[in-house]
């Protein structure tokens, strides 16, 4: 973990309500995809967690959507200005375990962080799959992105204008035979999609947070080996860990 | 320029002190600053029995602060004794303060027995904001004569300063100190926190799984403030400040109300390095306000 | 989309409800803007005598607030009666809460029955924040006892609704609020200020010259959230919220926790239009929310 | 008194800790020399009452000293940087009773006000002098400006490095006769100032201020007729009213 001021170079919409945020600055803390950076806004007390996408050796790449006042203020923010930002947050995905045909399950937003995953799979000799599931068509992320890296990607929208009409658990039978579940986006769809696979797997959660980095116990959730902070302990968590 | 106060008998090097709750039991800020920079600081909230605490959410956001509804989450007493406190002697050399919760006197005062053992702990800090589960759900802080039983069952099983800490949610906090010293206590500390409530206009629901939750930072200084105020003006023992508390300058607004010693809670949170910065800014706030002493400055304001 | 609410009877065009002190008797925000779009405001504090208040200076900034030690200034009811609401009554056409505070159970009665006379009026908003001065200087609103006394010799004096403003410096509003219902309070409005305190560090002196005085702005408002909360689970009577609002979604939190009317303080002051603001920002965060008639969501957020 | 945002078109130190503000927007509200704006600062919740130097029909000069967070945080702001402003606030300076020599009394930044209400007189055909204090020579404010409107200025600083060395007061001799006096300054330095000049004069105060419109009662001060708010029935009161 690391506190350090980042320079916002690209702060852009990319679909309804979703911007593309790219930040220069020290990411020498990020050491695995599935981690996450906490910003500080000015006017707000707390800091906005918010999934790494994508980072190389002086900027990350991350997608947020504008779900309420602090988003939408981080919208308003012009290229130049200055971040506080705690950066390489959390454990992040394990990718030892994730065998040849590894399924990236996505949910609206959650898509993000399974960017930097599915390149790191591929670099690792994986052939990882992703199931996405967005409302509409307008909403899809990193489709373009995920099948560039190799990945088939399968699509569901709550309204049927891209792939199939459902949830993200619609478009599972159609990825076929996976080694390994990664997963993230909201808590129902976790919980939903935990019913719909088979095998071994890791989830992303989000919980509010109050500090992002173990501190205050704001963010315990209970598990299977005993109470852990999904900011520190995760926000990934192996399944057989989950206690729904 | 010298920071140092004495708080209830042991030397402080400074009086900043990272409040219970927002520091876990150091580890996590040993990894970012030599913490031995501080004063001490207050541990988790710890009981006799471990326990998860409330459900998720547990933290909302508030204007100028925060709630929480933690809920007292800590590994029980036994495990900070067999497991925290050698961890800390790794990186935290001076004497640290345990803060002890409890929902029965009973309880209040065996906690704190065990940790008399350890040689690790400066002062016992007591937590009476928690309900008294005997006595119908008050918290133990809302009744003088409760904070006086607490007060006196700890003291009877401990050598160490023992430290009230005081809940800010009471009519007169003033009849609340002076029973605690009055039975005893070498020391208070306030405020906790506020109780408040967020609601989710989208859910329509509380934000919090608990419904309440626990207001603090910035917000809560002036309260925290007055209350230090009125309390320094009503008893002889010293009194840990605390509420808000995240420059420098608050450090000295504090200590000039009548703190001996200042607890920092939220701003940690926020700024994993608030309280390291705090501590580095004091010589030039009291160059600017030309203070010397640090010592010499407690209560300073009540004699104008 | 409906804004319109009915607080003791009266019907409100919105709920949204100026509070005392901070709104004078009108004429400032007439000057600015049409005032009738409010659903109405609560007058400055009136005492049967005039008072001049406390010496300068009278405010502080606060984290996300302002201390304000303002002593209750006013010309007096029969000043009030005689002048400020023939005034009111070319630029507000509707009925006007009227804020009155007392330092004797009499004397609240005196005032009260008074303004009963002024058709103007709509409701008396019986301000119990005050000293006792016959009680040795406890407030009315810390003593249920005291609040149900004042309550009585008010509900004695007038027909209008009667609305107790009960005091948040107290360990349990509930208590206050029920001897208030029992003794026949039609309505109920929290919080006033909570009790707070700043310092000069240049001249180690207290800011205000009265030493405290109340804080008030958005660093209160989950405080003021939690009491209403509390407040609406315990009595059938209307709430008037208040306490830190400043946005039509805070007019919904509010209403939602369990306010029939919503008070808006301190924001008046930073911004002479806020209230205005926040009345026409009502459809739009009602639109947003899903919200077709604002009266269906008092108290909503308790049943889940 | 008007609610608008105002651009700052300039914002440059010009004493130590002393800087010159410019703000273009709508000056019609304001009305006479001697009236004040309320800046709206982010991050603090209330306004910061400045006396308007100058202004024309498009921007207002204000002067305003370092002495808190707030004006520390308002001398950070560029050019180009928007402000919530309430303009055209207080009662200012009545001109009709000046006689043809009246004495302007300034202390310190107090001295910002006295500039356009010289302006005004002179306009007005009377000849005004000027009697400023300050602590040091490099701290010395509008004297150019103010002999620039062809007012005789009498400089004392408290350490002796310009003009007499004392305070206001030990200017005033200096300046001879006088049919009026005007002053602004510290409440300290009006009450002697208040001791060492004769005849009618008006004074301009400062109070802390809760809204600065006269709707808090923050402000008011007792005078020979009655409480006053200093934000709106002031923050200029005639000698005869001030009560002490
Ligand atoms: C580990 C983690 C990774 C995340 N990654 C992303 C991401 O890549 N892209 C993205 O758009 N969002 C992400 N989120 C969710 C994001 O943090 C929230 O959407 C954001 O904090 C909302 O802030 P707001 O001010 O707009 O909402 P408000 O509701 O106004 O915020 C009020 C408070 O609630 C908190 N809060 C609200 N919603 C959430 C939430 N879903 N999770 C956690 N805290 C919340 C805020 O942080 C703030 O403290 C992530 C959350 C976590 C915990
Ligand atoms: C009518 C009027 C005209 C003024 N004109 C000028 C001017 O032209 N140039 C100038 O430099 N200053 C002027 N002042 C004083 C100026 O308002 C304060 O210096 C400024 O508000 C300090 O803000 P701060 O945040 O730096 O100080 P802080 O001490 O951090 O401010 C804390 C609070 O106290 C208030 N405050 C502090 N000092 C004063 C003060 N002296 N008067 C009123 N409120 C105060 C602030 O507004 C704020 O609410 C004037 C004040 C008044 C009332
Ligand atoms: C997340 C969190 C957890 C806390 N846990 C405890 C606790 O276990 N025991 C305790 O005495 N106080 C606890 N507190 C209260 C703080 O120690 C402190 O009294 C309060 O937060 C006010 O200080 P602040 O405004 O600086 O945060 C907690 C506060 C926070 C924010
Ligand atoms: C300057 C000022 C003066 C006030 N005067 C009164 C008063 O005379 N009577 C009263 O009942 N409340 C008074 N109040 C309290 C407000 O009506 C309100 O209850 C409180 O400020 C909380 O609301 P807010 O946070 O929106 O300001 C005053 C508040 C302020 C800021
Ligand atoms: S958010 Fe503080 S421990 Fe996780
Ligand atoms: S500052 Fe509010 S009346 Fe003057």
């Amino acid at each position: 973990m690391k506190q350090s001021v980042y320079i916002i170079s690209e702060n852009k919409p990319v679909a309804p309500e979703v911007f593309r945020l790219v930040l220069t600055g020290d990411t020498s803390a990020m050491t695995a995809s599935g981690q996450f950076v906490d910003l500080r806004l000015d006017g707000f007390f707390l800091r906005r967690p918010i999934s790494v996408s994508d980072w190389d050796d002086r900027s990350l790449t991350l997608y947020y959507k504008c779900v309420g006042k602090g988003t939408a203020r981080l919208a308003e923010l012009s290229a130049g200005t200055e971040l506080d930002v705690l950066s390489g947050l959390g454990n992040g995905f394990d990718l030892s375990v994730s065998g040849d045909r590894p399924l990236l399950a996505g949910g609206g937003i959650g898509t993000a962080p399974l960017a930097r995953l599915a390149k790191e799979l591929a670099a690792a000799g994986a052939r990882p799959m992703a199931v996405l599931g967005f409302n509409r068509r307008e909403d899809i992320l990193l489709e373009n992105e995920l099948r560039a890296l190799g990945a088939d990607v399968f699509l569901a929208t709550a309204d049927g204008s891209a792939g199939v009409r459902g949830f993200v658990t619609d478009a599972v039978p159609l990825a076929g035979a996976y080694t390994y579940v990664y997963a993230c986006g909201p808590t129902p769809m976790l919980r939903a999609l935990d019913a719909a696979v088979t095998g071994p797997g890791q989830y992303s959660f989000e919980e509010r947070m109050g500090c992002g980095f173990g501190a205050c116990m704001g963010c315990t959730v209970q598990t299977a080996s005993g109470p852990k902070r999904v900011c520190r302990d995760g926000p990934v968590f192996r399944r057989e860990e989950v206690r729904w | 320029m010298n920071t140092s106060v004495t708080l209830c008998g042991l030397p402080l090097e400074n009086p900043v002190i990272p409040a219970s709750g927002t520091f876990g039991y150091g580890k996590e800020f040993a990894e970012l600053y030599d913490i031995d920079c501080l004063g001490t600081f207050s541990f988790k909230g710890t009981t006799r029995q471990p326990r998860f605490g409330n459900p998720t959410p547990r933290i909302a956001e508030a204007p100028a602060g925060m709630l929480n509804a933690v809920g007292l989450q800590n590994p029980g007493v036994e495990h900070v004794l067999a497991e925290e406190l050698p961890a800390m002697a790794v990186f935290f050399h001076k004497p640290v303060m345990a803060n002890v919760s409890g929902f029965s006197v009973a309880e209040y005062a065996e906690t704190c027995a065990m940790l008399d053992e350890a040689s690790q702990v400066g002062w016992i800090e007591v937590n009476v904001s928690c309900p008294n589960v005997h006595g119908g759900g008050l918290s133990f802080g809302a009744d003088p004569a409760l904070a006086a039983e607490v007060t006196r069952a700890v003291k009877a099983v401990t050598k160490k300063p023992v430290i009230l800490k005081l809940s800010p949610n009471v009519t007169d906090i003033v009849s609340i100190a002076r029973a605690c010293e009055d039975a005893g206590a070498d020391g208070l500390s306030l405020i906790n926190t506020l109780l408040g409530l967020r609601l989710d206009l989208s859910t329509r629901r509380p934000i919090l799984a608990n419904t309440t939750g626990g207001l603090s930072g910035p917000a809560v200084f002036p309260v925290a403030l007055r209350m230090v105020w009125q309390v320094y003006e009503a008893v002889r023992i010293p009194l840990v400040g605390m509420g808000g508390v995240s420059t420098a300058e608050d450090v000295l607004e504090m200590m000039l109300a009548g703190a001996t010693a200042v607890g920092v809670g939220a701003a940690n949170l926020i700024d994993p390095y608030a309280a390291q910065k705090i501590v580095e800014g004091l010589p030039a706030a009291m160059e600017k306000y030309g203070i010397e002493n640090l010592s010499d400055i407690i209560g300073g304001a009540h004699h104008g």
